[in-house]
């Protein structure tokens, strides 16, 4: 397994949180433009032999949507979009997101692109997968700058649901909404409680013996090379030729 | 049916007009952009629908903009939007930090002529704090507390966007980009550019009808040929990757910028006008 | 895709379902009015998107409806509803008035996932007076008092509606009958019949994206050919003026009316089955 | 001008209503289904060389709408439409409309189809012509038994309108909102103030001598049968043939 890239095992991982026997089942996933880690994952799922629907935003072509661009959030109001993917320029401890900027608002010190949809799929989605890469007390702070949206809500305020967990280029972290805090859910190969400690700005918790994150099985990368890319070599040539080593036929 | 050139198109908005866009994954009209920085326009409010891209970068670039009211600005895969990131350090423009859904539900409120409408979520967010005119109530439906948030109808003064056809009725076809629709019903008027002009009405096709807007939103039509540039057209015409990182990079400073301008907004129109 | 014959779409429906169709200027299934009446269905509660026509006349009739939320009930050219008058006269269903926007914008509501939505208007109507479910509050965007209607979101169990074809994928296409949309975005489940199954996707398709209804919408689907009639499909074909007017004629008595079922439901389909 | 129909005359007397240069001009017309008189008259106009849009409702092909049944009235609601056309089962001396029927409510009596969208319309429109063309004590009544839509509004409610003006078979009546009254504007060719009170239910004003309604012009009835006609053929084949006794073409 030694050549499994970094995006294979990202993709393999996301896709067992995505089909988690624990969590409400999702049938119907959508996936954020830029995300082809989380799309190649949900890919995964269904050629697995899951049956999942599953929207792509960044699909120009054969676009999933017939209302406009609002129709993903409706659809979200809902309830029919049962887990996304969201990820932040700054993460915090209580699974706050920041995607507008640092410093004082509307990000004074280097801002983001902005918000996005966030502030309401973070509440209105039963299930939400966090992902960010980069795994450094940079990102990952004790208390975002700026709240985009929320980890967890008062009692009384409307949320379908909240972060399942943090997926980064180091480890896993699952959320408790309850306490509002982050564990220690697995480590990548070569990382340790402690490394994980050392690259991450906010406090989590560890219950008990951590374990390895386990790398994608020989079928699983089978998959992610074959039917999995040829689904997302029009949508995302680049990171097919990159991760994949495979380009679209002229 | 109201068909003029682009300048002319662009001559029709006043400084300190407020303009919805819709932004490089729908159908901006960049050549309006371009033609709005040749006619010197002042004091825009653009409203990106629901997110902003290369047309406001550029438009916060020759300085004609004073506030962005979006959910984001971005170059997609070119990363940040710089001229935009550039404006918002130096305090030139006033920022407006919405989420998508959001935008949608304030230009709805004004499709439907209703002074707001409620959504849920953004309870919690930074966006609301920052949004004195964004309101939370209680749903006066529920047995118990239950707070969600008003937003106030946005009722834009120009939409903008492209299309890919305008008929002899002077209404226009821009299929499945719905959200462009919304923008119409809900601006005071709406200023278009298409690829090209076609014989009969649209309205009278059925096939063709969903993906039209009536030319009762329409204001004035421009024939922009690949107006989206360097943004997709539907099937029409692809993305060009090549042209939004050149500018990406070129645009780092400022007088990288000035410099693409002058290639790519006055230099065209210069050799064009030969 | 989840196609099945007409008779177990019908089947589908349980008792009391609350069942949101269009009227007879869009695309009611009067096929599948038809085959619930078959089945034997009881205590539907029917609404009207934004009106009742002749499907709503004759599920009435058979019996099989306890309620009614609509705009109006009509038979258009030929008249008032005759089934509908005597059941409504008789007390055998109650009766929810609304105003045409009414409807649309609690569908709306339940569209984009709010409790409610407001609507201007209606203030002095009796409708309002009649609808304890409606709320008037002040609008809190407003310097001084104006009131406002605030209407709670309506959550069909069934959109149920006819449409020109479905594609191998399980979308659905009715070019601009965009109502039809809104119901199924604001229902629980929707059951649609079909002139034709083709090939393809047509969400792939930028022309017929804009007139389609994505198969996640859409949780049955059954070929009912002239599913329609004796209303209008869009191009495809016309309203049929003299079966209605038969009908019309017909069910002015409940003796007429089960002579008329028994020939153009029941016999229908027994002559179908040989 | 003995050969004068009826719908021929109340046509060209809606359409001096619609061009009433006292009032806000009508750019943008809508008229609801089953009115082929209102279409007729606002044809006319067009015809004339008034520069109105004119969107039929009744218009199953070349609908003008293609954002479904809800445009009208998000059309409305925005303020792009100038004038409306209303009717009722019962219509009363403060302009109330009765479209639900009868007797106790919801139309114990005699039920009508319902108040479509009049509840929302008559508010939201800044001008509305009323028009029954049966003038009888039974439709035009004292005071409504069930009121669909109302005349007027107390003060602080939103309103962009009112009735401009009823017309009927025997006459037209201006509408005042102030004091919530119609006055007789004119009386059709054999009807007389004394006959207009005999045949109506509510009390209304009398200002003056009242003058007769003019007949069509030579021009208005040669474009009603002519240029008129063919506009309305497809969309109205029955009221063409019966009135203008010409049928579409196979």
């Amino acid at each position: 397994m030694s050549d499994c890239k970094p995006e294979e095992f990202l993709a393999a991982t996301i896709c067992r949180l995505v089909l988690d026997p624990s969590a409400p089942t999702a049938r119907h996933v959508a996936v954020g433009a830029a995300s082809p880690v989380p799309a190649a994952a949900c890919y995964l799922a269904q050629k697995l032999g899951y049956p999942i629907r599953l929207s792509l935003l960044a699909r120009t072509q054969g676009n999933p949507f017939s209302d406009g661009t609002r129709e993903l959030f409706d659809l979200t109001g809902q309830g029919r979009i049962d887990l996304f993917f969201l990820g932040g320029g700054q993460i915090d401890g209580e699974a706050n997101l920041n995607l507008v900027g640092t410093g004082e608002w509307p990000g004074k010190g280097v801002r983001f692109p902005g918000s996005f949809g966030s502030a309401f799929m973070y509440m209105m989605t039963p299930r939400i997968i966090l992902f960010r890469e980069e795994h450094s007390p940079r990102v990952l702070v004790q208390k975002v700058d700026n709240i985009s949206a929320n980890g967890v809500s008062p009692p009384g305020v409307f949320r379908r649901g909240h972060a399942q967990a943090l997926v980064t280029g180091r480890c896993v972290f699952r959320f408790h909404p309850d306490r509002a805090r982050f564990s220690l859910a697995s480590v990548h190969a070569g990382e340790t409680v402690d490394s994980i400690r050392a690259a991450t700005g906010f406090d989590f918790d560890v219950d008990g013996e951590v374990p390895q994150t386990p790398a994608p099985s020989d079928q699983e990368l089978a998959l992610l090379r074959g039917a999995v890319c040829d689904e997302m070599l029009e949508t995302y040539p680049d990171f097919c030729a990159r991760v994949f080593g495979r380009k679209l036929a002229a | 049916m109201s068909l003029v050139d682009l300048e002319s198109l662009a001559a029709r908005v006043p400084d300190g007009s407020r303009l919805a866009m819709p932004p490089d994954n729908s159908l901006p009209s960049v050549a309006l952009a371009k033609a709005l920085i040749r006619r010197g326009v002042r004091g825009l409010r653009l409203v990106g629908v629901p997110t902003s891209g290369f047309a406001t970068d550029i438009l916060v670039g020759a300085g004609c903009v004073a506030e962005v009211e979006t959910s984001a600005v971005s170059l997609g895969e070119a990363g940040f939007a710089p001229r935009f990131s550039a404006a918002l350090k130096a305090g030139e423009i006033e920022m407006k930090d919405a989420t998508c859904p959001a935008i949608h539900t304030m230009l709805q409120a004004s499709e439907k002529g209703v002074p707001f409408m409620p959504l849920r979520g953004i309870i919690g967010s930074d966006i609301l704090a920052h949004r004195p005119d964004w309101r939370v109530m209680d749903n006066p439906f529920a047995e118990s507390g239950d707070p969600i948030v008003l937003l106030p109808a946005l009722q834009p003064d120009f939409g903008v966007f492209h299309a890919v056809m305008a008929d002899a009725k002077g209404n226009v076809w821009l299929g499945r980009k719905r959200e462009c629709a919304t923008i119409a019903h809900a601006s005071k008027a709406s200023l278009v550019t298409v690829e090209r002009v076609v014989e009969g009405d649209f309205l009278a096709d059925e096939t063709l009808a969903p993906g039209c807007i009536s030319a009762t939103y329409i204001d004035g039509i421009a024939i922009a040929e690949r107006g989206a540039r360097p943004v997709a057209l539907l099937d029409e015409y692809r993305m060009d990757t090549a042209y939004i990182s050149d500018y990406a990079r070129m645009a780092k400073s400022a007088e990288g910028f000035r410099e693409w301008l002058a290639i790519h907004v006055f230099e065209t129109r210069a050799a064009a006008a030969e």
